[in-house]
């Protein structure tokens, strides 16, 4: 057992440090800061940023321009980028279609999607929920059907997030409606969003902002080169892009973040004539939560610090539990701060309420979400009782 | 000592009940109507004063209905049930409420009248950026000016305060706080109007040296703090309201909706906290019912105020965060009803103190009593 | 609606509070206020005085020594009982088999034993719960075969509460094992705990006390006439009986009683200089907890307000839940009072630590039982999502 | 950075494992050996200073193994797994600990062997009727006699203190706390025993003009507050122990118990909450295992070790509770194993200070840093 880093990850560390906080337009990361969504453009300078640096998909295979690095510095290396308040890589980009391409397609899709995707010159969206399929993704009802060289495409996809700047999608599809396990007879499709007979309909969400969106597929022809795999293998590729979604799901950093913007506006808020800040009950509350997030961040560690093995340690699965929690508690944190200046959520110009406190609620309601996609806590709870548990 | 409805509460409830089903008969027609300034239905607000709920609380002989604070919570948790978004805690219990408390004969026979008969929006403008869930002003002052004054400040946010006909704003004079009357038109008072996250509308109102008529006179902060917890109380029956709608919706979801070939109620795990809902509901119900009749009884209603604002907000954070989990991904979409009832319980929540502020204050008072009797001093006069 | 009591009940409540206060012995009363358990002779003297005033079983049909008093008077009457730290009438007598005796017994049984029953001149214990059939009462095992004039019993009950001090038992037992419905085929048997085939072995308890004990019949034999009500409908009885136990089981006035004393030696104990009852977390946690008692007080009013008419109110299942949930907190509360002292718990002569201190963490351990015994907070949580929510 | 054992550590690990196992193989055998002064089994004693276990993280010239924090917490943990009542942390980590750091040579020389080898037991007796978690003494004071001390006043609770050989006795003395030897049959001490509830048994400790030998000189406060801090993280150890066999307890209860005809583990909402139990155990072992790290790399120990005990104190009331409600009646008898670990999860909660009380002094440093990095400052040296 040992607590410090070794000298060459601590100057790993200090590398990707310097580098976000020196490299990345401060104005995207100033929009990240604030809680307001980055726009499109946003996104995509930031991720050919870091991929110009080699720090996009350091987790790929490095022949696609991964590093091959060790999981305790992708740790780094995701936390120091959210501590920079540095928008991720695309995670349909960065860790889900891309790392299945170079898992599974085939060497002429490689070619041709991996440098676009690293480079997030192709956007990629993910259509794999939908209205009756939820957790309960084998049941999905989206239908391709082979049609000469084409597959013919027929049904609906749901939560699709960022669908509205996406230039391709990931797909699961039924192939084979006849298998007797509903999880075979699923295979992975790939095709343009403006392909004839894709519609989209954005879903505004509690905040007033639109990141999910339902679509449409009304005989969509898509290319059967466009199979990713093999057909009816759809299911084990969308496990193994699931594994991957759990990755860095604690975001120990960007709660880190949260409380130390929570910490500023309580010294800037005056409560019964004292800053806030200075509050017993209010100084104890970010104790605590400052206290289980260090209990996070250090379980993290333990994970990723004994699963060079390659197998999940078992604590995995608490991350993205209470990971969502404390982004969660984070948030509400901030809104009972804001306190009355909580209400002026959507003030614009004329207004004298910070903008910190306006966004406050919107982000609360918004971050209801985190405890539900992803493997809802629901779902992790089912894990930690059956696999670990043996419930 | 009862806690039911006598047969006119019933017929009052059922009336207004009915009115907002048919404004409100699904949440659709709430988000059309809160997308636009003023963030409620006109139409809707002339209905509410043609069934008399508009001067439900004030004096027969000010233009009023003479009724009590059971009434106005009757009003309120209809309200909460549907998330109707008409100020009518802002209008009636605070703007209205200090009119009728400490306005002059002259004041109360010019508004007490036109509120109660819908043509006239009051509300009270006293938060300040600056301040935090207090009873008293400090960043608008009032100055003597010949015999009228002038008033110059911001207060922020102010529900409703960009539509509002009439301001009565809170100042700070000498030895404390004194309250005034604004017009809409005054000179020197900008108002901008904002939606917020719950579908109501709110306002940065600015003061520069805008003329004001005194309402009463002298340090009003007793009025303001008696008034507040009223509305405290108010905004308790609306919450119940809307949390019982939550839960209710949440019951039906889990009865209808499938994952893994079975509905959502075989899942036991859900169910049981469905049923912790269902246990802080009734508790703040409770709570909430009895700080009404204390103050129909003329007790003690600011520390009443304080004990149903603490029970009412624990239960609002845990209700409206369960009922999105229990729903999940559809209750964070503004397209379905759940989660602007979360919305809602969210901004009560934060509108006149939260949970912990309550707590703080009753917290001060523990070593005051040995035990406490709900049905004895100081709640029961 | 209306929040005072009328002038009648003020009166009520004003006799129950001076007969509690000065006619129950006051050392009788210091013992339960101490959390230490009375002795068996202190409760018969506790419910001889009360069943002399016709203070033990009100809610008994007035033949037999009821008052036909309201709901509410007999919340006031439990209530104020607590509050003088008053041992309750024994329920196995007072609320069980007296009332079902006096509902589905026959006229000689009534004579027998229901005078008896109420000034506990009879100690009955309960015999429902078994080894293999906790919650799930239904299931019971014990069996009662016909033989003469006699029914013979064989098996085995558990958590027989205080039957180390019982006279009688009355006991579920299967008189018809081939009845379909397990519900069916069980009837009531009433016998002395000194019946011939009848032992018993006291449980110890996380306490150190002995309250439970485990009760074994071998070839125990029963004469016919005691057989309560009819045969094989003792599932019913039981149900019926189990009604009975849930009144009053939110004991506001018990709860109200520890804070009381908590808030006492809160001022007692030294904190940073200061009384530990100045802190302000522990001040806002016992102001918390006195509201969640007003809110649990104020419900319980609500249902026996409104149950007059018989069928009880549905908030009446919160009561148990969360009535057994605050009397852990407040024990909770009273051992973190007591911080290092805590520990002394089983400290005698020569030890410096206050008696309240010492059975503080027994007392909370103990307390654990609350929310188990009486239909588990499960069971309620299980009725609550069924018969109210539909679910 | 890692959280792995070398494997000289999981050969101690499974030593310990072994030990204990045969000692405490079920909980009866622990029942019998805990209803009797001293609380603890002689022989088993005997068995861990035969191991080496009882000089630990003495330096070797002292007659001590010399290894440190980690070893100590492996000890710990495995003590807290079967709930072994030796006195080893009081023993080894409070009273050597002290004696280690701020005795002289020769004190240490007559005392750190004697521990090591088993053959004298000493305790820290420190805590004081009238104190509350403090690193200070006031309730017992001393005063200088000639070249010795005579000590006066009462120290309780003092565990294993009617059964200890030698007492380290903190007492007040101008300018500070110093700290003092006391032998067991000294003059004008009277020491009565009794049994906690969790098994354990401590002591009322009465100093009426007893003579005492200083143990080092001056004010020890710092060195008590260290001491304690590496005591708070050896008890998060046993507490995580504890809460490892209490939640192994009930999952395999969950899997064989039956109720309405199947398994408890059928029922998803006691499963659930098994999850949440095991969320709470991993996130404060790995809080734990830090906290020993940084003890072991030489940071700061004291604030380790409230955040450690913070994690620890939430957990083991979490986990002491469930376990016993997930169980049902069986939980709350003393015939059956798990009751007994919620009650020295407790015990432990108040030996040396509870969760709101280490949540309280981290609120007093929050201001001090923007975010906390476990890995860097105060915590890597």
């Amino acid at each position: 057992m040992r607590l410090q880093l070794s000298p060459e990850l601590e100057a790993f560390r200090e590398e990707m440090r310097t580098f976000f906080t020196t490299q990345v337009p401060q104005e995207i990361r100033d929009t990240v800061a604030a809680h307001r969504h980055p726009t499109k453009a946003q996104y995509v300078e930031a991720q050919q940023v870091l991929n110009a640096a080699g720090l996009a998909v350091p987790h790929w295979p490095v022949e696609w321009g991964g590093r091959d690095w060790t999981p305790l510095q992708r740790h780094i290396w995701r936390e120091e980028m959210q501590l920079a308040s540095v928008p991720e890589p695309l995670a349909f980009n960065a860790s889900m279609i891309g790392p299945v391409i170079a898992a599974f397609g085939n060497q002429e899709q490689k070619e041709r999607f991996l440098p676009k995707t690293a480079n997030l010159d192709i956007w990629w969206c993910q259509g794999f929920s939908e209205p009756d399929a939820g957790s309960d993704l084998a049941s999905l009802r989206t239908t391709a059907v082979r049609d000469g060289d084409d597959w013919v495409v027929n049904g609906q996809k749901t939560w699709t997030t960022l669908g509205q700047y996406a230039d391709w999608i990931f797909c699961l599809v039924r192939t084979d409606p006849t298998a007797e396990k509903k999880q075979r007879g699923i295979s992975m499709l790939v095709f343009p969003m403006d392909s004839p007979g894709v519609t989209l309909r954005p879903i505004e969400l509690l905040d007033g902002g639109f990141e999910v969106n339902e679509v449409f597929f009304e005989d969509v022809r898509v290319p059967a080169e466009n199979l990713i795999g093999e057909e009816n293998r759809g299911w084990d590729y969308a496990k193994f892009l699931l594994g991957n979604e759990r990755v860095g799901i604690a975001r120990v950093g960007a709660t880190k973040r949260l409380i130390a913007q929570a910490k500023e506006h309580a010294q800037a808020i005056t409560s019964g004539g004292r800053p806030l800040a200075e509050d017993p009950r209010m100084a104890a509350r970010i104790a605590e939560l400052e206290n289980e997030l260090v209990a996070l961040e250090l379980t993290a560690l333990r994970v990723v610090a004994n699963s060079a093995d390659g197998k999940p340690h078992p604590a995995s699965s608490v991350l993205k539990l209470r990971g969502s929690e404390l982004q969660q508690a984070a948030t509400e944190l901030v809104v009972d701060i804001a306190g009355p200046l909580s209400l002026a959520s959507f003030a614009e110009d004329g207004s004298d309420v910070p903008d910190w406190a306006r966004v406050a609620t919107p982000s609360y309601l918004n971050y209801r979400k985190v405890s539900i996609y992803g493997g809802s806590n629901e779902v992790q709870r089912t894990i930690i009782a059956g696999s670990i548990l043996g419930l | 000592m009862n806690f039911d409805y006598d047969s006119e509460q019933n017929d009052l409830r059922e009336a207004v009940r009915g009115l907002l089903a048919r404004a409100y008969s699904d949440s659709e027609q709430r988000r059309t109507v809160t997308k636009t300034d003023p963030g409620f239905d006109e139409k809707t607000w002339s209905r509410l004063a043609e069934m008399g709920l508009l001067g439900l609380p004030f004096a027969e002989e000010d233009g009023g209905m003479g009724a009590g604070p059971i009434e106005v919570a009757i009003v309120a948790e209809e309200i909460g049930r549907v998330l109707a978004p008409e100020p009518f805690i802002e209008t009636v219990v605070l703007a209205g409420g200090l009119i009728a408390a400490v306005g002059t004969a002259e004041q109360k026979g010019e508004l007490i009248g036109a509120i109660s008969e819908g043509t006239t929006i009051a509300v009270f403008a006293h938060a300040e950026p600056g301040t935090r869930w207090t009873a008293t002003a400090e960043g608008v002052t009032a100055t003597q000016a010949g015999d009228g004054w002038t008033l110059t400040g911001v207060k922020e946010p102010v529900p409703s305060g960009a539509r509002a006909d009439v301001l009565v704003v809170s100042a700070a004079i000498d030895g404390g706080t004194g309250l005034f009357l604004v017009q809409g038109d005054a000179a020197g008072l900008t108002r901008t109007g904002y939606r917020t996250h719950d579908g109501t509308w709110a306002a940065n109102v600015r003061l520069e040296g805008t003329p004001a008529v005194a309402l009463g006179s002298g340090d009003r902060t007793a009025a303001i703090e008696r008034a507040l917890a009223e509305a405290r109380i108010a905004y308790g029956h609306e919450a119940i309201g809307a949390m019982d709608t939550a839960l209710r919706t949440t019951a039906e979801y889990l009865k209808t909706r499938k994952q893994f070939g079975v509905t959502l109620n075989k899942f036991q795990a859900l169910t049981f906290r469905a049923a912790d809902m269902y246990v802080s509901l009734e508790l703040a119900r409770s709570t909430a019912l009895w700080a009404s009749m204390v103050a129909d009884a003329g007790g003690d209603v600011v520390a009443a105020a304080d004990r149903a604002r603490l029970q009412t907000s624990r239960a609002g954070r845990h209700i409206g965060k369960e009922a999105i989990q229990l729903h999940g991904g559809i209750g964070v979409t503004a397209e379905y009803s759940v989660g602007h009832y979360t919305s809602r319980l969210t901004a009560i929540d934060h509108l006149l103190g939260d949970g912990d502020w309550a707590a703080d204050r009753l917290a001060a008072t523990v070593a005051d009593h040995e035990t406490v009797d709900p049905l004895g001093a100081p709640y029961s006069s």
